[in-house]
Parts: structure tokens; C-alpha cells; sequence
């Protein structure tokens, strides 16, 4: 019953390392689910985040969507999503994209918001123009914050891409549900750790990332 | 039989009763989760060298997929309610615990200095200051726990009829009725809302003392929009 | 893979002393079935409860083994197939009591019904068109195909001899990929008529068989061997007047009517326990 | 008294705060700690209630070691008081106020009576009782800290840099709050504040700290105006010392003239027996209007002071009261006053005289060299 | 010259933030607004870069209404000043201070030399270019904030409170600063503040705000503290009115006594030919020792001045150079010193003279009716 024992046992049977079912094919392939949908729900969240923190309005419109989106269960729009689309990469991607815009969306408004009022007021005063303003001013002074929206939306849509295997497609979630119906504990604990991996994984990218394109005088250090 | 609030007869409980049931297993882990945090927290805020490996651990926990827990639990607690609640105890935790953390660290360092010179002991400027200083970020957690474990008892469906309204959406499959996982779609997000809208009650009869309306330049009155990003899932 | 359960505290809530708790897996006709006997069990006075949708077969005889549940509908062959794997299958009775020498002491069969549902390897009519396959086909025929095809089915297919290990063994079929779908159920039928999937795991009472014009392989080497609707039970948890109940059920029950019911589980979308109460009602049995 | 004994404060990553400081705090007066920032003035305050235990050395109250008291009870028997108030933004003021009193076990009715006593003692409006504190402006929160150090009616009072986050005006008044309740109380008040200013005005001793944290003076404050112990001191005074200084001498020992005040209406003699050059005119009551130049003839006679009436006064700037201004408000407005002359005048404002900026000059030389015959014998 | 031509600013809110105000600001000087809280002061400000629009009236620069020229080509020809300076935090100073060029247009190599030299000319180390604000101290900080807005080399610098949340030495220091740049670059400055000396201090003009954004007066410093328009004004002037007045006298006028200086060693004849009662006792080199009293025999011969080595002679206070000081400084020094007598020194601290507390009497009266006589010709 050791959860060791399985882990060992999952990683040591080479059958479990090749094949359409072996550990690198599922681990690319929720790689890419969890990149596209973070693409995705970026695509929407950070446009909108960013502009709405920037003027400051639809702030409270803002959370109210989010707040909604929270609400929506994701397995049960995976389920729904497959009844009303069938098969295939759409109905798992809406309620990945639905999970990951709240974070992303929420916390680059704040982000935004939170920026020191006063040298945004001092490059207007010189004459920066609005685009240039948020691009300029608050983005790199918000680029910890926003990045930390994108790190926990990203978290939790590796965490959460496993459902995926529920609705017949790969991933890291395969190992998981598979050893649920065939009673195959190894499977189930070696999938999970994997997908912790990945999220490690995802912390350590984001940390880097955090570190490249951060400017020292926002970390202070 | 194929109307909206038909529920099958395996499903064994009205619509009511779901929700009922559905109630129970999102709440009481959240309440279970908060009862541990709030030590937790405070440990962390005295050692606070133990808050970054809190948060190490947390974060991957929170990173376990929880169908995963659910069927590694299941040996352990059998096909029942526990096994949907343990995991979900835990994710909160994900979010209770820096929530309450941060929160009680907001508390302005002049007003904990105030309440040392006046001869607090550090019980009960724990209880007596700090505590109620950080409900609005507490409740803020609390929020996102909540929103979390609602969505997520659903997915104990799996396991066996253990997903309250998520049973609803095996039975959605099972029988080829969407309307079914429609239902339980709204009636998940609608308890949501719901539940999200009682704790921002409760956090506005908690604090009367924060500023209202108009004043949101002052920093305090930001706070409570800085809802933390948890495990929401 | 993991047969040994019996250390595992799956313990549930153990069955009220009286109480007759059924079963069922986590698909329809289970359901249906768990109903039938359930309903019937009820018409002779005892007390029943029900525990839906536990899942697959691997979950379901753990639970049957500590006393959770007392009744659960089971298809004799595939029980045997899960429980000794390399076992021949001849006739209806030599599974049963090949499954009785080789079940828990505790548990046993109780008379097996006319009504017939195996697991099957289905195509879909794109591809039988394509490789000319006809009802007449068998899964030999696959031999060639296989490896162009995916085939689809429950998780467990993929690990189980009555499943892709025997399809190997004892056909020679390596597809070229394996799908996880569910049971038998909507995701399956769905793949194979999108086409996602070439071949599935499909039973044989499924209505869609004939919606969707799938064409079922023959098994000449009886694979998924007999699947005749069996209840199992504890001896404990069962009166002598509930086994002559479900052993009367057993006597009305074949495959013919399991198609109806089937359908109009699935078709017209009528709920499993009025399905049951309406049949044991025209059957007499309530 | 609070004794401080050769104390010094290292904190644990090397920085000496506080360095040998030794300070005898007289009781029932304010004594200020100045500096400039980092020069270990709160870590001194904080050192007297034990947020900040000393590294050496040790701190007496009225002769005992505060290392022997449960540190609770030494922090009740102090009133803290810091910037932006630190007050509990989750209760109301009157909650606030109460809160030593109720922990110290009184029942619920008197604590909020005491609060309610103690508003109006500084000056806050009862009616507030029930906002909470960010109702309330920056100098009223100011109050409601002050209030609330006082609840328990402790004996000593620490205050670090109270007032330093409210704009000048309401400080000052702030400032003259804190005097009149001194006045009225009594307490032991320890006060830190980085404003030179601030601690001239409140300080009945005041201790200057430098870098460090090691002490450059200890003083009065018109001791340090007049005799700044190094550079240092000096150049933290800042210009203007002597005319500061000047706050602390009365002006009651001026000797007022009356012989150039002449009421509008005054007969051609009176007028003409003047000596000065200038005529200080005052209407009918006696309150100054202006001042007349005796040589200049004005638009009318002579004799009569017609000049009012035409608005060619000279203006008499601002007069003082001899009882309770200083000499430097009589100097203020010698010099003010474009005949060099201050005007004098009572409570009402009625003028009792005019006095020169000479006599000015000399009632300070008297002032100095009292001082210094003071300092002789002392020292003597 | 920037005009503001009868302008309101009223708030959505309805709130009345600038109300009719008219202001003529000339060129290359220092305005200053000043005034309580709430004011307008920044409003009145930004409407001058168009961050705030005016509800009514008009704004004009240099005759042309401010509204025909795009908003980004007004705004960069303004540097824009603020409190905290407002620096972007994730860059470093240097391109901090190049922002308005490089968004000109210039190249990248131009604009760091352009930085470098500015933050020489706003008395920045070099060193410091590659440093991120938060390495800065706060007064440095300001002073980059100064070096960006100046960057462009813009004609008009829009300062708002720039140098409130510095503590009050660094303050001085910036002010010094500020008026150091200005002599230099002669921009047009218009700067807020709430702190009357700052304005005192700074202002070439001084236009003093009250509550509803009206306008109170509109003066040079010196006016506004002889003749306050107003209780409004006086109230705000606060005390000391004359004595700061008097800074804007020079002290070059006061006529000097060499008689009572005598080097410590001078021949008795010296010292007995002294008239006044105290001797200004200097070493070989010139510098003040201190005050003897002539009538008052020291430890020693009353020939030679053997007080010096007993230390008994007086303080001298402090002394002040007749050139660069105002008479408001030689009237401190008078005043502090026990004799009433400043000491006058040259650059290098040797004594030019003495001065008695009553000679500077008179030059204050001088001073006083110098400016009468302007003011009344300018009337008549
Ligand atoms: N907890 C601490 N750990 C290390 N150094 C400290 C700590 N607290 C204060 N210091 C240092 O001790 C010195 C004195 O600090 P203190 O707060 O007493 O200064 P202060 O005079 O009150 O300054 P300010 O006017 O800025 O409030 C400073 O150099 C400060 O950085
Ligand atoms: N955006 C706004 N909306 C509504 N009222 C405003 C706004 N900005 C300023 N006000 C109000 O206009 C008045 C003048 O504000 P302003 O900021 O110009 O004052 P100020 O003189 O700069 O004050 P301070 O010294 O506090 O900076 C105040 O009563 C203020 O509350
Ligand atoms: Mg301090
Ligand atoms: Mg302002």
C-alpha cells in the first residue's frame, strides 16, 4: 500500500516508457493541451485584464465574470461539452480556458491597478500616450503579479488537463482514469506524479521566466 | 421522464436531495479546511521559515489531479462520502492557508506595535486583533475554496456515485440525456453564486469598519478584490 | 491486477443485518438489471437498497466480497474471464460452475438467465465497407486489418484477457492503437460512429448495433465466451426466498427482451426502474 | 523617574542603535528625543516598554529595574502613542479608547464613560464615538491615539513621532492639545519626533541623539538655542536660533511706553507734547489704528489727526500681549512695524503701550546675562 | 507667460476644486501656489499640462490657448515634477532621466549623455546611473525626478509638492537645489506646495489659495508678509511674520564698528582705547574668540586680554557675512549674542566688524521705508 512502492513499480516497468500509451507520448500530449488552453484563455484574459486595469472601469463587471466562471464546474462542462459537441480537442479545451481565465483575468486587472498611481501620473504629465503608458509603465511594474496570474492558471489547468482522458483523449489523466477502471493503483499514482512533475516543472518555467523578464529594479534585487 | 428535473432512480435523491448532499460534501471539507489553517497559519506567521515549504507543499498537492486522490483514497475510506471530502479538506487548505497568512500580516505593523504597547499578549492579539483585521482576506479564501469544492465533489462521480449533482452527469452520458448535465451545470454554478454572494454578506457584517463605496483610492478598500488564485478548478 | 483484495478495507457501509443491498456497474443495462432484481426482491417482501454505478468489474467483486453489496447482476463468462483469465468456455454450465469453483467462499451464483450480453468487437460500417466485412466476418478476418485499425473500449479492455491480452493470444490481433472510452456506453458508440475509433468494444444488446449499422464480428473462438445474465450473491445476505425470486427472473429473462428494455432505457429515454417494474409486472414477477 | 543606564541597543544583524545612552527623565514634563532618522530614537522609546529589550545596560522606573515587572504590566502602566495613530481599524473610537481600561477588567459602561470622558478632554466631538476609524481624519485619529493612551490613566506617556503625518496646521494644534493636557494631567510624557521645531515647542528637557544612537546633547530647549553643545547640534538647530530662543523670555519685564499712544480724538496739546517721531492713533476703545509720523504732516491739521480718515496711517503690524507672548513676538513685531516700535495690548486688544526695538534689545541682554548669572551660580 | 484667464475646474462630483482664479505667471521665475488642504493647488496645476480640463476660462501660453496644440506636444514641452518623484521603477536612473528624450526621438546614446549631464546638474553622482530608484535614498530620488522633468530641456517645470515626503534637512537641501537650477536654466516654474516657508522661501511670486479654490493674493514673498490681504493670509503666514520678512533684506547696508575688535594680542593702548563696554576678542588669524568685558577685569592683566586662555570670555553666537546674508540672519546673530552685538565675518571667518542690535534696528526702519517709498510710487 506504500504510495513509494507504486511510484517505483510505475517508472520501473519499461512498457510504461514507449508506445502511443508510454510516458513520453502522454506527457507531450498534455503538454500541448495545457498550452494551448493557457494560450487560449491568455489570449482573451490578458487583453481584457490589461485594458480594464489600465482605465480603471469594469472592475466590478470584471469580477463579477470571474466570479461566474469560478462557479462553473469544470468536469461538468467537460461532460456537457462532449453531449452537445461530441468528440475531440474543443470540449476539453472550454472548460480548461473557462478554469484559466479567472486567475489570469483577475489578477492582471489587480495587477494593473495596483501599480503606484504616481509614475503613471508622472508619464502622463510628460506626454506618454496611453498605449504607451501600459506598455511602458505599468506592464513591466505589473509583470510579477501578471505572471503569477498566468502561473496559477497554469497550474491548475496541468492539474486539471487529466480530465481529458475522461472524454477518450491522452494526456497525463490517462494513466489516471485507466487505473481507476483497471484497479491499477501503480497507474494511478504514476500518472499523479507525473502530472506533479509537470507542475513543478511549470513553477520552475514560470520562475525563470519571472527572472528573465523582470526587471531588477521591480524584484529589487 | 426525459424532463429537466427527471432525476434517474439510480441517482437514488431529488433534485433537492442532491443538492442537499452536494451542500455537504463542498462545505463541510471547507470548513474542515479552515479549522486546520488557522493553526497552520499561525505557526507559519511565528516561524516564518516555515511559510515558503508550507507553500512548496501545498502547491503540489494542489497540483494532484483530485480524481487521482479520490482513487488512491478509496482504499483507504471506501466508496463514501470521506474519500470526495479528504481531498477537497486539503486543496482549500491550498488557499486558506496563504490567505490567512497574508492577511494577518497586512495588519498594519503601527496597530500590532499599538496593541504590544498596551500590553497584548500574543494569544490574544491573535484573537482580538490580528484574526478580525484579516477576515475580509480570510473570507476572500474562503470564496475561492468554496467555488473550488463545489465544482470539484462533481467530479467524485467517478468513484461511484459519489459526486452529488455530478452523478447527474454520468447519468447524463449513461442515458444520452444532456439536458441532465445542463442541470447540473447550473445548479452547481448556481449554488456557487450563491454561496459566494452569502460570504460576501458575511464579510460585509463582519466589517462595518471597512471604508464603503466611493473611498476605493484608499488601499484598505482594495484589499478585498484581491481575491487569491487557489485551487480553483 | 490486483485479484487479492480481500485485504483492502473496502469496507462502505456495511449492508443493514436484513437489508438486501444490489448492485450495479456503471452503465445502463447494469442499472436495468440491478432494478429487475431489486423490484423483484422487494415484491417478496424483503427489504432492499441499491448501490448504482460503482464501476467496473474490478471494483464491484471487491465489494461483493466483504459483504457491501449482496446482489449484483453479472454476465457469467465475463466473470469467469476476470477471474481466471486463461479459462475455456464451453457451455453456460461449465462457466458457472467453473465461476463457482473459483469465487469467493462467501459467494455464488444463482441460476443464469436466457438473456445473453457479450462484449463484442464491432466495426463500424465505413470500415466494413472498406475491408469488406460482413456479419459473416470474423475477428480472424482482422488479422491484416488490425494494425491500420484503432480500437475503442472501457479502460479495463485494454488490460483484460476478454479484451486486447486475448485478442492478441488467441486471434493474433495487434491493433494500432488503443482508445479508452467507457463501458459499452455513449462514448463508445459515439467513437465508433464518428469514426474516431474503427473497431470497438461494443455489447451485444446495444441498440445502436443496429441504429448505426455496426457490424458485429464473430468470435469463432469463443473470446468473450458466454455472457449469460447471472445475479451474483453473498450467501449470507440473501433468504432463501430472494434466490427463488431472482432464480424466477433468471427463467423469464432473454435476449429478446433484454433488447427491449435496452432500448427503451436508451432509445426513448424511459427511466431503468420503470423499465424493470413495468416488465416484472407483464412477467408476472411482482 | 525613568532613569536610561548606559544602555545600548545591537540588533541582531550588527546595528548599534543605541550606543552607552545614560538620560535622567524627570517626572510629570515632557522630555523630547530628536535626531535624524535612524539615530535610534524608537528604539529608545521602545527600550522604556520593553518592545525592545536592551543589549546592555539597564532602565530604571522610580528606582526599579523594569526587568522585574511582567512585561504586561509595565506596558499598561504606559501609554503609547505613534504615528498614523495605530489605531484598531476594526472598532469603533469609542472601543478603541476603552480597550486598556476593559483589559485591566473594568465593566463595560464605565470603560465607554471614561472613553467618553477622555474625547472631550481632547478635543474630539462625543458624537464620534460610534465611527469607526476611517471616518475620521488624519489630526482626529491623531486624538483618538492620544485618548486611547491615556484611558488607564498611566502614568507615563510614550509617544513616537505622533504627530508627524498630519499636515502643519492641524499639528499645531496637535501640539497645543498635547501642552494643555500636560498641563492639566501631569503625566510623564517621553516624545519623539524628527522636527527640531516640534521638540523646542514641547520639550521640557530635550535629549539631541546622533547617528548612532549616541546622545550629543541633553538639555532644555533654550539652553540647547543658546549653548549647542557641538556642530552637530548646531547645524540640526538650524538658523534662526537666537530669535527662537528668544520664546522663552517673557515679554511682561518690557517697559512699556505710553506717552506716544494717542487717541484719534486728542486735543492739539496732547499731540504736540509727544516726543517720539512717531504717534500711535487708537480709535475711541483704545485699539490701535495706526501710527502717525510727527514731522510728516498728514492731510489735515496738525493739531488733529485727520490722517485717519485719509488712510495714510502707517500700518502698526500685529501687536502683542506682554503677559503672554514672548520677547520674540515683541520683536516680531518691533520689527514688523515699520516705526521699529512694537505696540502692546491687552487681552482685548486695547493698547497698554508702545515699546522700542532698542529696550527690545536690551530686555534680551538682561534675559542673556540673567541666564548666565544663573549658569555661574550653578556652576560656581 | 503662462495665463490662467478666470478658470473653474468643477468635479463631476460637483465639487468646486478651482473657482474663477486668474493668475498671471511670468517667465523664468519660480510661482508659487500654496494653501491649505483641498485647495486646488493641483488642479490648478494640472490644468496647466491639460491632465485636468477647466470647466470655464482659458489658459493660455505664451498668448495661445493651450487647447489648439495636441495634448502630448504641450505636455513634453512641460517637465512635470511630483511628490515621491514618481520614477519608473524598473529603470535604471539614466534611462529614467531619458525618458522625454528617447520618446523625442533622439538616439539612444545622445540621450544617456544628455542624462549624465543633468544628473550632475541637479548634484547626482554619476556613479549612480545604473542604479534602480529603489537604491536611491528619497532625496536622491527627487532629484532624478527633477533631472527627468528637465530632460528635454523644457521651458516650463510643473512641480507638485515635489519635496513634501523628504525629511527636513534633505528638503533644504533640494530647495537649495531648485533655486541653484533655476539661476542657471532660468525655466518658468510653477510650484505647489502647502508649506508657506517652502513658498517663502522658493516663490519669485506667491499666490496663495484658500478652501474652494479662490484666490487670496497674488504677491511677491516680501509683500505678502508685510501686507497680508487678509486675516485669511496673516492666519496662514502663521507667526514671525517680521522677523521672516527680514530675509529679504540684504545685510550689506549695515555699517560696520571695527573699533571694539581687538586681536588677542594687542597691546594694552588697544584695549584701552576701546569706547564700547565689550571687546570682540579675535586670534592671530582674525577669527572670533569671544566677548570680553571691557569693564569687568579678567583673571589677567587688564592690559592684555588673558581671559582667553581661562575660557571666560562670552560666546560670541554666531556670526554672518555681510554679503550673502540677510538682515534676518544679522538680527539672529544680534540676538544671540549676550552683548547684543553681531559679529560680521568675510568668506573665510575672519571679522569684518560688529554690529549693534540697534544699528540693524535702524536698517530694518531704513529698509521699511525704502519700500514704502516704492510701493507709493508705484501707487502715485
Ligand atoms: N529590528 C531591527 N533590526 C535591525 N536593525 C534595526 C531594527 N530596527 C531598527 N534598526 C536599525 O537601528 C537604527 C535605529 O533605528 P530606529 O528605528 O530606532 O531609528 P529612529 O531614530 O526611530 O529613526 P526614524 O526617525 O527613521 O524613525 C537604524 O539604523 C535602523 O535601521
Ligand atoms: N477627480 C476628482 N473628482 C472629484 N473631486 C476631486 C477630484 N480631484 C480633486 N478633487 C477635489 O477637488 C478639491 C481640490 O483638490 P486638489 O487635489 O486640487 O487639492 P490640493 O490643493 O492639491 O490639495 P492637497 O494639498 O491635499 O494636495 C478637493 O476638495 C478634492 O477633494
Ligand atoms: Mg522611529
Ligand atoms: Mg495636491
Amino acid at each position: 500500500m506504500n504510495v513509494l512502492n507504486f511510484v517505483n513499480a510505475f517508472f520501473s516497468d519499461s512498457a510504461h516508457w514507449q508506445g502511443y500509451d508510454g510516458i513520453p507520448q502522454r506527457f507531450w500530449e498534455h503538454v500541448q493541451y495545457s498550452v494551448l488552453a493557457l494560450a487560449v484563455a491568455s489570449a482573451i484574459g490578458l487583453p481584457v485584464g490589461l485594458l480594464t486595469g489600465h482605465t480603471g472601469r469594469g472592475g466590478n463587471a470584471l469580477a463579477f465574470i470571474a466570479n461566474a466562471a469560478r462557479a462553473l464546474p469544470s468536469f461538468g462542462l467537460l461532460v456537457l461539452a462532449v453531449l452537445l459537441i461530441g468528440f475531440g480537442l474543443l470540449p476539453v479545451m472550454i472548460p480548461l480556458v473557462v478554469l484559466a481565465i479567472p486567475p489570469v483575468l483577475v489578477t492582471t486587472y489587480e495587477a494593473v491597478r495596483s501599480v503606484d498611481p504616481a509614475p503613471v501620473d508622472a508619464a502622463r504629465g510628460m506626454g506618454m500616450h496611453e498605449s504607451r503608458i501600459l506598455f511602458q509603465v505599468e506592464l513591466p511594474v505589473a509583470l510579477p503579479l501578471v505572471l503569477s496570474g498566468l502561473r496559477s492558471a497554469a497550474i491548475q489547468i496541468v492539474s486539471t488537463a487529466t480530465i481529458a482522458a475522461y472524454v477518450s483523449l491522452g494526456g497525463l489523466g490517462r494513466y489516471i482514469i485507466d487505473g481507476l477502471y483497471q484497479r491499477d493503483y501503480e497507474k494511478v499514482v504514476g500518472g499523479a506524479t507525473l502530472v506533479a512533475v509537470l507542475a513543478l516543472a511549470t513553477l520552475a518555467l514560470f520562475w525563470a521566466a519571472g527572472r528573465l523578464a523582470v526587471s531588477p529594479g521591480v524584484r529589487r534585487r | 421522464m426525459s424532463g429537466f428535473f427527471d432525476i434517474p432512480s439510480d441517482l437514488q435523491h431529488s433534485w433537492a436531495g442532491l443538492i442537499g448532499l452536494h451542500m455537504r460534501e463542498a462545505l463541510l471539507p471547507v470548513a474542515a479546511g479552515l479549522l486546520l489553517a488557522l493553526p497552520l497559519a499561525q505557526v507559519c506567521g511565528r516561524f516564518r521559515w516555515l511559510y515558503p515549504p508550507v507553500l512548496g507543499v501545498t502547491t503540489v498537492l494542489y497540483a494532484i489531479p483530485s480524481l487521482a486522490f479520490f482513487v488512491v483514497l478509496i482504499d483507504y475510506t471506501g466508496q463514501t462520502e470521506l474519500t470526495v471530502m479528504i481531498p477537497l479538506a486539503l486543496y482549500s487548505l491550498v488557499v486558506l492557508v496563504p490567505a490567512i497568512v497574508d492577511g494577518v500580516r497586512s495588519v498594519p505593523d503601527e496597530t500590532l506595535a499599538a496593541a504590544t504597547a498596551m500590553g497584548f499578549g500574543p494569544v490574544r492579539r491573535y484573537l482580538q486583533v490580528q484574526l478580525p483585521i484579516a477576515a475580509p482576506a480570510i473570507i476572500a479564501g474562503l470564496r475561492v475554496a468554496t467555488a473550488s469544492s463545489i465544482s470539484l465533489v462533481s467530479v467524485g462521480a467517478l468513484i461511484g456515485n459519489q459526486g452529488a449533482l455530478g452523478n447527474l452527469l454520468a447519468a447524463a452520458q449513461k442515458y444520452d440525456r444532456p439536458e441532465l448535465a445542463v442541470n447540473s451545470v447550473l445548479t452547481m454554478a448556481a449554488l456557487a453564486v450563491l454561496c459566494d454572494a452569502l460570504l460576501v454578506l458575511l464579510r460585509v457584517l463582519l466589517t462595518p469598519w471597512m471604508p464603503r463605496g466611493g473611498s476605493r483610492r484608499k488601499p484598505a478598500a482594495r484589499r478585498e478584490e484581491l481575491t487569491p488564485e487557489g485551487a480553483v478548478r | 491486477s490486483s485479484d487479492d483484495t480481500s485485504d483492502n478495507p473496502l469496507e462502505g457501509e456495511k449492508a443493514e443485518t436484513g437489508t438486501v443491498v444490489v448492485g450495479s456497474n456503471n452503465f445502463a443495462e447494469s442499472t436495468l438489471l440491478a432494478d429487475i432484481y431489486g423490484e423483484a426482491l422487494r415484491a417478496k417482501g424483503l427489504k432492499v437498497s441499491y448501490k448504482h454505478n460503482i464501476g467496473s468489474r474490478e471494483t464491484t467483486y471487491g465489494l461483493m466480497k466483504n459483504g457491501s453489496i449482496t446482489v449484483l447482476p453479472e454476465y457469467n463468462g465475463s466473470l469467469l474471464a476476470y477471474l481466471d483469465p486463461e479459462a475455456g468456455q464451453e457451455s453456460t454450465e461449465a462457466v458457472n460452475e467453473a465461476v463457482k469453483a473459483k469465487l469467493d467462499k462467501k459467494l455464488t451464483l444463482l441460476e443464469s438467465s436466457p438473456a445473453e450480453d457479450k462484449d463484442s468487437v464491432s466495426v463500424n460500417a465505413g470500415t466494413a465497407k472498406k475491408y469488406g466485412l460482413t456479419a459473416e466476418s470474423t475477428l480472424a478476418d482482422l488479422k491484416d486489418i488490425a494494425p491500420e485499425l484503432v480500437i475503442g473500449g472501457s479502460p479495463e479492455f485494454q488490460t483484460r484477457r476478454q479484451g486486447l491480452k486475448g485478442l492478441e493470444s488467441v486471434y493474433g490481433l495487434k491493433f494500432k492503437s488503443f482508445k479508452a472510452l467507457d463501458a459499452g456506453g455513449p462514448l463508445t458508440q459515439a467513437a465508433l460512429s464518428g469514426n474516431e475509433v474503427q473497431a470497438a468494444d461494443i455489447f451485444t444488446t446495444d441498440p445502436t448495433i443496429v441504429k448505426e449499422k455496426f457490424v458485429v464480428l464473430k468470435d469463432p473462438e469463443n473470446l468473450f465466451g458466454f455472457a449469460n445474465v447471472t445475479p451474483l450473491v453473498h450467501k449470507d445476505g440473501l433468504p432463501q426466498e430472494g434466490v427463488d425470486a431472482l432464480n424466477a427472473v433468471s427463467a423469464k429473462l432473454d435476449t429478446e427482451t433484454l433488447l427491449d428494455l435496452d432500448a427503451r432505457i436508451q432509445l426513448e429515454k424511459q427511466d431503468p426502474l420503470d423499465v424493470a417494474r413495468a416488465w416484472l409486472k407483464s412477467a408476472g414477477l411482482d | 523617574m525613568i532613569r536610561i543606564d548606559s544602555v545600548t541597543k545591537r540588533y541582531p544583524d550588527g546595528t548599534v542603535a543605541v550606543d552607552r545612552l545614560s538620560l535622567e527623565i524627570p517626572d510629570r514634563s515632557i522630555t523630547v528625543l530628536v535626531g535624524p532618522s535612524g539615530c535610534g530614537k524608537t528604539t529608545t522609546l521602545r527600550m522604556i516598554n520593553r518592545m525592545v529589550e536592551p543589549t546592555e545596560g539597564t532602565i530604571l522606573l522610580d528606582g526599579e529595574d523594569i526587568q522585574r515587572q511582567p512585561v504586561t504590566t509595565l506596558r499598561r502602566s504606559m501609554g503609547y502613542v505613534i504615528q498614523n495613530a495605530g489605531l484598531f481599524q476594526h472598532r469603533t473610537i469609542v472601543d478603541n479608547i476603552a480597550t486598556v481600561p476593559r483589559m485591566l477588567g473594568w465593566g463595560k459602561q464605565r470603560a465607554r464613560e471614561r472613553a467618553a470622558e477622555l474625547m472631550e478632554r481632547v478635543g474630539l466631538d462625543t458624537s464620534l464615538a460610534k465611527r469607526y476609524p476611517y471616518q475620521l481624519s488624519g489630526g482626529q485619529q491623531q486624538r483618538v491615539g492620544v485618548a486611547r493612551a491615556l484611558a488607564a490613566d498611566p502614568p507615563v506617556l510614550l509617544m513616537d513621532e505622533p504627530f508627524s503625518a498630519v499636515d502643519p496646521v492641524v499639528r499645531k494644534g496637535l501640539q497645543d492639545e498635547l501642552l494643555r493636557i500636560q498641563d492639566e494631567l501631569g503625566k510623564t510624557i517621553v516624545f519623539v519626533t524628527h522636527d527640531i521645531d516640534e521638540a523646542i515647542t514641547l520639550g521640557t528637557m530635550v535629549a539631541v541623539l546622533r547617528e548612532g544612537g549616541r546622545l550629543a546633547q541633553y538639555a532644555p530647549p533654550a539652553e540647547l538655542l543658546s549653548t549647542p553643545a557641538d556642530g552637530f547640534v548646531e547645524d540640526f538647530l538650524g538658523a534662526d536660533r537666537g530669535i527662537r530662543r528668544l520664546s522663552f523670555f517673557p515679554s511682561a519685564p518690557l517697559e512699556l511706553t505710553t506717552d506716544a499712544v494717542v487717541p484719534a480724538d486728542a486735543p492739539a496739546e496732547r499731540i504736540a507734547a509727544v516726543r517720539s517721531p512717531y504717534l500711535l492713533v487708537t480709535d475711541p476703545d483704545g485699539r490701535p489704528l495706526g501710527w502717525a509720523e510727527r514731522d510728516r504732516p498728514t492731510a489735515g491739521t496738525i493739531g488733529t489727526i485727520e490722517a485717519i480718515g485719509t488712510g495714510r496711517l502707517l500700518p502698526y503690524g500685529r501687536p502683542f500681549v506682554p503677559g503672554a507672548d514672548s520677547l520674540r513676538v515683541a520683536l516680531d513685531c518691533a520689527v514688523l512695524s515699520p516705526t521699529g516700535w512694537a505696540v502692546a495690548v491687552d487681552d482685548e486688544g486695547r493698547v497698554t503701550g508702545v515699546v522700542s526695538q532698542q529696550t527690545i534689545g536690551e530686555a534680551i541682554r538682561a534675559a542673556h546675562s540673567a541666564g548666565r548669572a544663573e549658569d555661574e551660580k550653578a556652576a560656581g
